[in-house]
Order: structure tokens, then C-alpha cells, then sequence
């Protein structure tokens, strides 16, 4: 048999921790998360087996890999200093993406707010050390979250580059030392109770368009005046808790602003970035357990009394899902790479039009593929398409939530037309 | 929203009449009194409310014995002439729930495909086992997946699992960890294509409380959740030969009348999806404020919905008059109504999954929520659609298609 | 191939009649006859032998005089409920030559948006002009994409390029540049949707050989080669006031009739390419020496072919009983009629044109040889869907429904 | 305006050669095609304008590049030597292709039967040294085809996979120190009268399925007994000329043979994967011509009074087919790397399954998004698309053959298949 591993990658990208990562993170995948993935539907708001998983992958007492982007001066494994952060985030995502792409979510999430003060060149040393304990010494996963979404305006906010952030609501007001924080933001992930440290976008004149107004600031979740709704249920990813949060008059030190106006509004575009490449990731994740899945029923299942894979038109099918796999993964590391190549002459900032633009566009297309296939791939399996115990069923329930996360499909769309044809007024 | 949808998506029925459209009308009014008005309760106390409301349809509005015969106490709806009016009911009851339509649509596929003329014997046996005040839990076991190891009977390249062997007066069915198209934990009786000893396919009827009939565990399933599925064993079931059709020509039937009426239930549920994104559509604001409907991309996403509901109801009443056609002297025949019955059924599958998948892209975590109820329309088609496929997607369809139209003989 | 195309693809057609049929079937007689018989010798000759055989069909079997009004001395086929019949003759005119069929597409277009009521001042006039003994060449002028530099009055976005001035009896047509939908260089008249000053729309007929018409360079197009085109000009073009007719209702009615003959046409060309793709599938061998048809992927290939063009033709003929509804006092409103009439239309030309570009897939260099005539089909259905389209590709046909069903009031 | 080099290729694997080959090239493309390229169709039977143009790329007193293959000891250029080469062919069938896509294909085609003696590690010096003067010293553009096709059997003869050869009609019978070849040949590219040279995969053992018998044997045109027949008439790609080609006693040199028994087969498997490489290079070019033309037209022509590209949903529609040429072009060049990773220790031969059914499925994928994008591109032009002066419907009936020829789209299905399922009888 093939393996999943015989999908195209480009070879000359590939950091050289990536068998490293990726073997030890398919043993923790084998063992913790696949002989319970198919029970994780109900779990979906005690995580009463997930979080031992969690624990398992995140904290000190497993593999530790929550602390892999701290400095390793402050306990963590400096990846936030990486040539090939993106990369080995794009296999991280691919290969907890393969079991779960909640947890996958859920894990990478934690990484998101943090990239804007732990990745070279923003690396802010007081904050990283003030966060670094928290996540390097504990022997439970710890979460963080970044809280974009508001109850009006859906998608705004990640549609800085149109609305340069004039809809927030919630406000940030220096007063002395502190700033104090107001708002109310919905569906983030990890929240729902998980959250131990959230980024929050804020706004600290409100209606500005002006960048300089835009602040990012860090709250751990225990300070006085924060409050986590329980978790919304969902058609899918139960791993992954998502939830209303309030901030009433909460107090934090003004230094725990990622970085000061102007600054700011730019890490905060260099977050997206990250985003898309870890939901290329776990889509393409998600397909390689797709194939698994599949090579194992059209292998075994008959249609004409020969196994459907030897059947000419149901091998024509199968083989476009494979090659639309192989086509997603190489580009899923194109974009990584597109992200590798922020520091070198010929690439471009991680806040460019040029890199948001052209990795909205490859998100966009590996959601579009990833949808398509798991839907076909549930009509191949037929009357055993919508059965748990088939494990397509439940990548597709999920999968389709990462189409329409950050903005969904449509913004995607409007940010590559935009840069392809200089567009002026969409 | 508050428009008649009758007034948006246009029909060419013309063999409905004033009495069918009544009957049409009233289970409009109890999915929108019964169902649709108190959703946000199922939500939470789903199976205490829900059950009475099925109830409520197939006892008193009296739908279960529509497509019996007269002659054996139903309404009459039993001839390929009322396909039109039984597609019409079943789009107003997917429209409320597609798990109550998909149980009335195997229902009206049982009662159809076995003759449903009054007089014959299996007639009567499924009439009396329909004339009850309780609900009736129809499930079907189709020709599907076949396993490596061994050979089975095919009816066109589809495994037949269930094996018939008669013995006098009676008919013996024996069959292996079969997987029923959903409900086969609830069922009070299957439908089961099974073929004899020669290969050949039958139809066979079975009460689920015949001797020697086993259900696996209660499987857990993408949508239709109130069809709870079942894994089936026959183990020498012994049936009234009466019980018992035969022919390549009675399983085509079969599939004619399942293609038709779940081609209705699948409309049924995307034009209530289209109600809850017109709903969202107009009210929802995109770029710090205008209205989502406004927006020329999210309008082109809008209009992808409504035109894929738009014409998979089109095709469905296309089917819904060929099958009526075919009741007249110089109608089509079987064979090819049968091919263009696999065809439609498949592209209305295929318009209404497109229509709730593009929808879906303009509601953002709501499309995702249980509350806003959209996935559920999503998870229930996509469950009608992987069921219909039987195995290997649209495959067997297309070999179906290329043998009637290019006489492919080895296919 | 030797089987009768209407044993395969089903219409659910019941509008015509013994007497309608029998004028479908003689032009079925003059395309096998005249055309596909001798089809290889056109491909050497066209221009010789070509047109004569469109006099045939326009003057011998009569079709230019099919849609006028009895009362003008034409057959009749004038009203909404002559839409299956006239669909059903352009399908047989399209399977021979989609030029021709486009022609005639064009012809009843005209007459039909016009009004066709037998009495009218504006059909006398097309009346008479359409009595001649000569095949009469159509042009139409639609709303498609305006320039830069310049605002101009909308139908729907789409930008209305000429400008109509009424003075006294007289109505002055100006517009500079425009491109026809095919036909501009040979064009007897010209249909012309144009705006007066209010930026109303109004229908304009206007023959060739008025003062003030400027023609350019025949332009060289992808298909519909006979249908040479060639951009217009209109300067100061002064017309008796009654061939114009007014109104948003009048310019809807021609995109129904036209989205309805260009669908026909499309689907006419599409079946005789099914015929081509027929005889290559089953002769042609593959892997060493099996059909290609008994090849399970080519068949399901071969199974697009066909259901893209069932698909198609029977949406065509749901569009058409849609329009012939039109004309009982119970029918749908002319705004429903006209969304569907784009949906359906657009998705026939994409049906055909998806039927076609599978079909290549499997002929190989044949597909492409002008020699087997399939690439013929393919350019030329390519030519119908882009000028069907206008531009923006399918934008704004989505606009029209989005705004219909989700009654959005600023796109 | 964004210009066509801001499309993504993947910039760590691109030659030190591509800027001087893609300059000098596109200068010919601008100077020498552009401004005729709409009177081709015309053309298709003389060759009275293209043909000049042709000198001008290929021959001595032009850019000469016909010669690019050879070693540089013969005259030629070396590039048979690169460790770039597959990259540099896709970069020439992209600027090539960009103005036309038949001229690309005659031009490149001529590289074709060079491949399996001229690149590395498979240089054949004899018959290079033989061959090279006739390519290198020419003031006239030269043209090799490589006569695969037979008339019974359509794409049997690139179905080397399944059917080994076996169903190959062309002959080659040893006669002394001399071969004698027998057989008719149809539709090569650069046969209608203008090959000068061919290479003519042929049996020594008529139904014979061992690659012992199959034989690549090289024939000069103007042998006795080679017959070319006029070039047919087409529906498009006028440049490239196809026509019949009979071979009846020819007798050429025993040493003509590529390699001999076993490694003809061989390096007959390894011309497709240049021939992959180069189709989605010209289909890239094409797309990219495209866009030009797109943008062109977007910008200057309304709907609504606005510029096509301002209204959203039309922007969605054109970012999608910008978005795809994208997406094409980083799998082109990821299938050229394929290629050119054939003597790392990383890479896989180009006879491997590999290779053949990785690169299959990506020509696959990009003939469709081409054939799909030209077609909608049309469309947006609406009744200006099938007008010959935007430029846009000749690539659409130019690209189609694209995806007809080397077997077409269902060979490439099967062996993707193949290779992902391990399927045995397809």
C-alpha cells in the first residue's frame, strides 16, 4: 500500500525537524486521539477525553509542544526563531489535522496570539517572559485564544484591509499604568472555558480607521472582570470550544499591549498569515486520513463483484480525490513556504498585500477541494458514508467550518481579486 | 420570512388537483404551525415533542394510508398518476422535518414499488400492515456495497445481499450484517431486494417481527437522526410467498418511486434552507453595514441557492410527470424512465447539497450552530444523498446512463 | 447512428399537436437529408451549397413565416402557447446546422418580442418584412458592456448602448460601435434594444438598408461562421415611430423568447454531437481492443454526454410550457417567468457546452479535426453561450435572480 | 498594474538561467508573434508568417535556441546538462506558450526525441555528434517529431504502462548493419511536411509486450521511403502542423536505434514526463496571457456603469480564474522540480511510476482548469469572447488539444489511479 507519506512535498523546503515532529506527533495521534476520536461528538462539553489528549500533546508531562515557540532561554524550543516556522507549523497542523482538526485547531490556536510577540523579528522579551511560565511549566494544556469576532459585523474585523478596523466595539482606555478593556466577543476558539490567556483586538478611539488606534492587547482569562460563556454546540468539531466572551472593565498592565499603535495593526495583519497556513494544513491533514480511509474501503468493498477500486470509473473518481490531495499539500507548503521567505530578499512581509492576498486565494481553493472531496468520498462509501465508524463523516462535518472561518470563502475571494486586479472599491 | 414560496419557485405541475391540492395545503399547515413555529423546542426536547407531531400527519391528516388503495381502505394516491401530488406532499413535510419525509417517502416507496393495485396479494398484506393507528417505521435494504470475499447476485453492477429461497407456500430470506438506507433500528418492516438462487431480484416484504431477525447496535449517523440505523441479519426468515415480488422491472420500479420521492423530500428541505438564508440574507450586514443581500458576490451565492432548489424542483416535477406518463397507452417506457429516474434523482441530490453548501458560505458560525438549525438541513441531505448513492457515488448511475444511451453491454 | 433520438432523450412535451408534429418532423426529413447526409461535402463548399439549403427551409418548408400571425399571412405559430412547438423546430434546425437554427432563433425572436398579435402596427411591419422570397437575415442589438468614459442607461446592469429620440411620427436611433449577437455583416435588419432619454427601454426594428447604418470589418469569430458578424453604427437613423415598442415588460419578453430559442438551438446542436459521439464510442477501441464504450470511466464520460444534454432539453422544455402557461389568465407573472427564463437558459448552454467538452475527451485528434465535424459543435456552442451571456459571464444572470428571490433592491 | 511575473513560482528552484532566457524570449514573443498571431489560423497551411518567426527563435541568425540541448563541445548550449533543465523547459513553454500555444509545442517538440540522447545520464554522443550539425549550424528553423501515434490504437502507444507495447504496427527489422522500418504514423506535432527529423518508437517483435523488442529508432526525413502527407485541418493551433506519415523500407544506420533493447523502453517512458512538464508550462503561458487580456478588458468595460472588475461578484468570478493561473503555475513548476530531482538522492527516474503518475495527474488538473477558465473567460467578454481580436477564444481552442493529446484526459486518470490505489487491472 501507498502511505499517506507518498503525497508531494516540496523537498527543498522541508525544515530538517520535520521527521523529528512529525513521528513523534503521529505516535501521540496513534495512541491518544484515534481509538477515541469517534466518541468525541458527546464529549463536546465536558471534554472529558479530550483533555487528557490534550495534556498528552501540549503539557510537560507529554510531549510539551505548547511551550515549542518560546524563546529556549525562557524554558520553551525557540521555533519563534525558525527559518522554517510556517513549514513546521504546516506539519503540525497536517498531522493532528489527520485525527481531529478541532484539536488541531485548539492546539495551533494557542500559538496564534503568541506568534505576534514570540516570532522573530516581533519578538517583545518583557511580555514572552511575563507568558512564559504559564505555558512552559505546566503539566496541563494551556489555551489561548484570540478574540476577533464581535456580535455585529461577523467577519470585520479580519477585513482590515477594507475597514482598517473603524467597526470594533470593543475598546481598550489607558488609565495610569492599565488599560481597561470593554467588550463583548463571540466563537473564538478556546474559549467556552478553556482559555487561560487571550488576544484581544481593540479599538482605543472608536470608529477610527486610524492604525495607530488599533491595539492588541494580552488578558489572562482569571483577571477580574473576564467572563466565558459555556460552549455553543456545534455541527462539528466538539474538540474545539467556542463560546461568548465579556470584558467588563478589566485591568491589565498597559505593557501588555503586544506592541504600541501603528505596530499593532500590522502584527495583527501578520497573524493572518499563520491562519491560513495552519487551516491549509489541516485540511490537507484531514484528506491524507481521507485517503486512508478510502484506499481501505474501495480495496475492500465491491461494486460488480470486484473491488470498486478496480473498477475504471470509480478509479477515475478515487483518483481525483488522491490528486487534488497531492495537489492541496503541495500547495498548502507553497504557502508555508510563502510565509518561510518573510526574511529573505525575494519574499515579501508577512503583513504585504502580496502575502495575505495570494494565501487567501490558496486557502480559499484547498477549502473549495476539501469540501468537494469529503462529500464525494461519503457518496463513494454510499450507505456507509454517513457512519461515524467510517470516520469521513465527521472530517466532513468539520472540515466545512474552516471554509467559513476567518472572514469564510467570500473574503478570500475579494482580498485575491483585489491584489490580482488592483481593484479600487470592492 | 414572509413570502409564499409557491410565488418564488415556479412549478409546471398541471395534474394536481383542487382536492390533491387541498390535502398538499393541510400538511403545509402543519409544518408551519406544527413544526417550523415551535423549532427551538425540538432543539432541546426532541424526541418527547417530535414524535407526536409524526403522529399527528400520518394519523390524522391520515397521510399513511394516502398511497393505499382504496379498495384496501387508503385515499387512492396509489397509481404512477398521483406521483405529482405524493412528490407535492413530500416537499411540504422535508420542508418541516427531512426525517419525516424520508420516512413517508420509503413508506409511499414500499407501498408503490410492490404494485400498490388493489388487488394483488402483497397489496393487501401491506395495506393491513399500514392500516394501524400507530406510525409504521419502513426500511429499506437496497442492492449496495458488496464485500471482497464473495460473490453476490448483481442488479446492474450493484451487490444484491439478501438471498430468497421459496419452499412451497413459503419464501426464506437470509442475509448478513446488512446495511438498511437508515431506520433499520426503528423498523416495523424492511423492503429488501434480495435475489433467488438463479440471481435474479425480487422484492420481499418482511414485518419486523418475523422469526429469526437481527439489529446490530444503534449506529451513529450524519443526519436523519430520528431514522436511528441499524445493521440487519436475516437468518432463515420465512415469509408468505405472498410476500415476495419478482423482476428486474420490480426493483426498477423501486428505484423510480425512491428516486422521485426522496429527489422530493431533498427539495422539501433546501426550500426550507432557502426560507433560513433569505431570513439571514436580509437582515445579516457585511463591511460595517450594508445589507449582505446587497452585496453583488454575496448576491451571486444567493442566487446559486435559490437556483439550484429552483431547478432540482423542476426536475423533481419532470420526474413526477414522466412517471405519470407512463401510466397512458403510448407512454414511455420502463427501462427509460428508469434511466432518466436514476439521472434526475442524482442531479436533484447533487442541486440541493450544492444549494445548502453555498448558503452555508454567506452564514459564517451560524451555518454551524446548532440553534440557527441550517446544519441540519445540510446533515440530513448530505445523509439522503449518501444513502441514494448506494456505493461509489454516482458510478452506478452513470452506467446506468451509458448503458441505456450508447448500449453498453459489459458495464 | 441508427436509433430515433426521441426513444432516448424523454420530453415531457404534451403541447403539441398531430399537425405541429408533422411540420417538426418535415424539417427532421430536410437536416437529415439535406444536411447530415452531406456533410462532408459542405465542409469543401459551404458558401456554394450552404445557403441554398436555408432557402429550402426558410421558403420551401416555410419556416420564415412560421411565427407570423395567420392575420399577416404567416402560419401562425405566433403566440405564447406556440413557445413548445417552436422550441421543438429549432431543436431539429440546431441538429442540422446551428447557424442556421441561430437564424431562426433570431427571426422568431423578433417577431415575438414584438408583440406577434396579428393587429399591431409594429408586427404588420415585420410582417410585411419578413414576406418576402428571400431568406431574411436577423441581427440583434441587446444590452451588454458599456465602456469607461461613458453612462449609460441600464437594463439590469447590463448597459443599453443605443439612444432612441422621438420626433413627431419619427423615432431617430443613434449608438455607435455596438456589437451585434452574430450577424452583423449580412443583417437584413436589426432588432435593437435601445433607451430614450429617460433611460427607458424600448425595442427597436430596424431594417439595413435605412440611412445612416454603418457596418465595419467582418469580424472573424470562434463559431457560427456563417452567421458573419460585424459592429455597428446608427447615425441618426430615422424610423417610422410604430417599429419601436416601449418598455422594461417588452425587453424582459425578448430575453424569455430568446433564452428559450438559443436554448433549443444549443441542445439541437448538442444531440447531434450525441449522434457523433455515438459512432465514435462505439467503433472506436481502446487498451488493445476493447470498445471504448464497455470501458467503465469512458462510459461514465460517455453517461455526462447524455445526461448533460437530457438535463438540458428537458429544462428547455420546462421553459417552454412555462411561457405557454403564460398565456392562461391563472399562468405566472412575466417577472417569474423572465428569472427562470435566464436561470434555465444559461444553464442549457452550460449543459450543452459541458456535454460537449466531455465528448472530446474521448475522441482523441478527431474531436479536433475539422474532418468529424464534432469541433464544429463545440465552437459553435461556445459562440451562443458567450453571446447569450452579454457579459460578465453568468453575473448578471445571477443579479436577476438573487434580486427576484431575495429581493434585493441596490444591485 | 500587477503584471504577469507576480504570479508565485516557487523561487527556490528556479535556474540562474531564467531571467536571461525569459527576457530574451519574451522580447522575440513581443517583437516577432504578437502582431501577427491573429492571422495564424489563416496561416495554417503555409506557414507564410509563422514560419519566419520560427527562424527567429530556433535558427542561427536568430535567438538559435534549437541548438539548446546539444553539448557545448557540438555547438549547442549544454542544457542537456543542467540540473535545471526541466525547470527551463517550463519556463520557455510559458513564454512561448503565453503568444501561442502551437508554436510552443512545435518548438519544444523538437527537443522531444533530443531528450533520450541528449540529456544526462543518457547522452548518446554518437548520434549526438551526428545530429548536431543539422540543429546547430541551420539559418533556418529545424523541427524534430517524435512519431508516436498509430491510426488503430489512439493512445495505445503511450499506454506503455498496461499494454507494454504490444500493440505497436511500426516495424524495425535488422538487415545487415542496417534497420528496416515499416509502418504509418499519424498526427505527430511537426509532421504535415516540416519535421526534418523524427524519432520512431517501433517493434522488432510485432505483438510483443517485452521492452526488449521495443525499439526508438532515429529517421532523417528525407530517407528514402519516408512519406509525409499535408497537414490537416484543424480547429485550432494552427502553428503546429500534423499530418500522416508512412514509413515503407526505410533503411537507416543499425546505430540510429536511441539506446537498444531494454533502455529504448526505458527512456521512451521518461519523453512523458517532458512532455507533461512542457504541456502545463504552455498551458501556465497561455493563462497568462489570459490574464493580461482580462485585465485589459475588466478594467475598460462596465456593467452597471462600473468597471467589470469593481463589482464584487465578477471580481469573485475573475479572482477565481487569477486565482487558478496562481495555483497552476505553482504546479508547474512543482512538477518541473519533479523532473529535475531525477538525480538527487531525494527524487525518483522519470521511468518511475512515480514520476509518470504524479506528473499525469497534475497535467490532469491544470488542462482542466485551463479548459474551464478559457471558457468562462469567454464569457465575461460575453459578445466580444468569440472576437478573434481579443485573443482570448484562439487560446481557447488552441489549449483543448492540450488536453486531448499524450493519451488524454483518461490515460492520466487510470495512471494516477494506479499509482495512489495500487489497482491492477484498470
Amino acid at each position: 500500500m501507498k502511505s499517506i507519506d507518498d503525497f508531494s512535498r516540496p523537498e527543498e523546503y522541508i525544515s530538517p525537524l520535520d521527521k523529528h515532529f512529525r513521528s513523534v506527533v503521529r505516535a501521540w495521534v496513534d495512541k491518544d486521539v484515534m481509538p477515541h476520536r469517534r466518541e468525541y461528538d458527546e464529549d463536546w462539553k465536558e471534554h472529558t477525553l479530550i483533555e487528557p489528549a490534550f495534556d498528552n500533546l501540549m503539557a510537560n508531562r507529554g510531549l510539551g509542544i505548547q511551550k515549542a515557540l518560546f524563546p529556549a532561554d525562557l524554558g520553551g524550543w525557540g521555533l519563534g526563531q525558525s527559518d522554517y516556522a510556517f513549514t513546521i507549523a504546516c506539519t503540525l497542523a497536517e498531522e493532528v489535522g489527520r485525527a481531529d482538526t478541532a484539536m488541531a485547531v485548539a492546539f495551533m490556536v494557542t500559538y496564534w496570539p503568541l506568534t505576534t510577540i514570540l516570532v522573530e523579528p516581533h519578538v517583545n522579551r518583557r511580555l514572552a517572559a511575563e507568558f512564559a511560565p504559564m505555558f512552559c511549566k505546566s503539566d496541563k494544556a494551556v489555551f489561548a485564544a484570540l478574540a476577533m469576532t464581535e456580535p455585529q459585523g461577523g467577519a470585520d474585523i479580519e477585513n482590515m484591509e477594507l475597514l482598517g478596523g473603524k467597526t470594533i466595539k470593543t475598546t481598550a482606555r489607558l488609565d495610569g499604568d492599565e488599560w481597561i478593556i470593554n467588550g463583548h466577543k463571540l466563537w473564538p476558539t478556546n474559549t467556552g472555558g478553556v482559555g487561560q490567556l487571550f488576544g484581544v483586538p481593540c479599538t482605543t478611539r472608536p470608529g477610527s480607521t486610524d492604525p495607530n488606534d488599533f491595539a492588541l492587547i494580552f488578558v489572562p482569562a482569571d483577571m477580574k472582570g473576564v467572563t466565558q460563556g459555556g460552549p455553543y454546540e456545534k455541527a462539528g468539531m466538539a474538540a474545539d470550544k467556542n463560546g461568548d466572551l465579556w470584558f467588563e472593565d478589566v485591568r491589565v498592565p498597559n505593557w501588555y499591549r503586544a506592541h504600541g499603535p501603528g505596530k499593532d495593526a500590522q502584527v495583527f495583519k501578520e497573524i493572518i498569515p499563520w491562519g491560513l497556513v495552519g487551516s491549509m494544513g489541516f485540511l490537507v491533514g484531514a484528506m491524507m486520513n481521507l485517503y486512508e480511509v478510502l484506499y481501505e474501503f474501495v480495496s475492500t468493498r465491491t461494486y460488480g463483484n470486484r473491488p470498486l477500486k478496480e473498477n475504471d470509473a470509480i478509479a477515475g473518481l478515487i483518483g481525483r480525490i488522491a490528486g487534488d490531495i497531492e495537489v492541496c499539500r503541495i500547495l498548502a507548503y507553497e504557502g508555508a513556504r510563502i510565509g518561510d521567505r518573510r526574511n529573505r530578499p525575494y519574499g515579501h512581509p508577512l503583513y504585504s498585500e502580496e502575502v495575505l492576498a495570494k494565501l487567501r486565494n490558496l486557502k480559499d481553493f484547498v477549502c473549495d477541494r476539501a469540501v468537494e472531496n469529503f462529500g464525494r468520498a461519503m457518496d463513494v462509501l454510499g450507505v456507509y458514508g454517513p457512519d461515524r465508524q467510517y470516520d469521513i463523516e465527521k472530517h466532513w462535518r468539520d472540515i466545512k467550518i474552516i471554509q467559513l472561518w476567518m472572514g469564510g470563502k467570500q473574503l478570500c475571494q475579494m482580498e485575491a481579486a483585489r491584489y490580482f486586479y488592483n481593484c479600487k472599491t470592492l | 420570512m414572509h413570502k409564499p414560496l409557491d410565488g418564488l419557485f415556479l412549478s409546471t405541475r398541471e395534474h394536481i388537483d383542487e382536492e390533491e391540492q387541498r390535502i398538499v395545503n393541510t400538511v403545509r399547515q402543519w409544518a408551519d404551525r406544527e413544526i417550523l413555529a415551535k423549532r427551538l423546542t425540538y432543539l432541546e426536547h426532541y424526541e418527547q415533542e417530535f414524535a407526536g407531531k409524526r403522529g399527528m400527519l400520518l394519523m390524522e391528516i391520515g397521510l399513511q394510508r394516502l398511497a393505499l388503495s382504496e379498495e384496501n381502505g387508503g385515499f387512492g394516491w396509489n397509481s404512477k398518476a398521483s406521483a405529482p401530488c405524493l412528490a407535492a406532499v413530500l416537499m411540504e413535510i422535508g420542508r418541516a422535518d427531512a426525517a419525516t419525509a424520508y420516512m413517508s417517502a420509503l413508506q409511499f416507496t414500499t407501498i408503490l414499488a410492490s404494485g400498490a393495485d388493489g388487488t394483488s396479494p402483497i397489496d393487501t398484506l401491506i395495506s393491513r400492515f399500514y392500516s394501524t393507528d400507530k406510525p409504521v417505521n419502513p426500511a429499506l435494504i437496497l442492492p449496495g456495497p458488496g464485500s471482497q470475499d464473495e460473490q453476490t447476485p448483481l442488479f446492474f453492477g450493484r451487490s444484491i445481499n439478501a438471498r430468497l429461497v421459496h419452499e412451497g407456500d413459503s419464501a426464506i430470506l437470509f442475509g448478513k450484517n446488512m446495511r438498511p438506507a437508515g431506520c433499520g433500528a426503528l423498523a416495523d418492516h424492511f423492503c429488501v431486494v434480495c435475489a433467488d438462487s438463479a440471481g435474479k431480484p425480487w422484492i420481499a416484504f418482511v414485518p419486523a417481527d418475523a422469526q429469526g431477525i437481527q439489529r446490530g447496535n444503534i449506529l451513529q449517523e450524519t443526519g436523519l437522526n430520528a431514522c436511528a440505523n441499524a445493521d440487519i441479519t436475516f437468518q432463515h426468515v420465512r415469509l408468505p410467498r405472498e410476500a415476495t415480488l419478482e423482476g428486474k422491472e420490480t426493483v426498477e420500479g423501486l428505484y423510480l418511486w425512491l428516486n422521485l420521492f426522496l429527489g422530493a423530500t431533498s427539495v422539501g428541505a433546501a426550500m426550507n434552507f432557502f426560507e433560513i438564508v433569505y431570513d439571514w440574507a436580509n437582515t445579516r450586514t457585511i463591511k460595517g453595514g450594508s445589507l449582505m443581500k446587497e452585496n453583488p458576490l454575496c448576491a451571486s451565492v444567493l442566487a446559486d441557492v435559490a437556483e439550484e432548489i429552483a431547478i432540482a424542483r423542476f426536475l423533481t416535477d419532470d420526474l413526477a410527470r414522466l412517471i405519470a406518463m407512463t401510466a397512458s397507452p403510448n407512454g414511455p417506457e420502463l427501462q427509460n424512465v428508469y434511466t432518466f429516474a436514476q439521472i434526475v434523482g442524482y442531479r436533484v441530490q447533487q442541486g440541493a447539497m450544492r444549494a445548502v453548501n453555498r448558503g452555508l458560505e454567506l452564514m459564517g458560525s451560524a451555518g454551524y450552530a446548532r440553534e440557527w438549525h441550517a446544519e441540519k438541513h445540510w446533515r440530513d441531505i448530505k445523509t439522503i444523498q449518501s444513502y441514494l448513492c448506494g456505493v461509489g457515488a454516482e458510478v452506478p448511475v452513470k452506467m446506468d446512463t451509458a448503458r441505456f444511451f450508447f448500449d453498453c453491454r459489459e458495464i
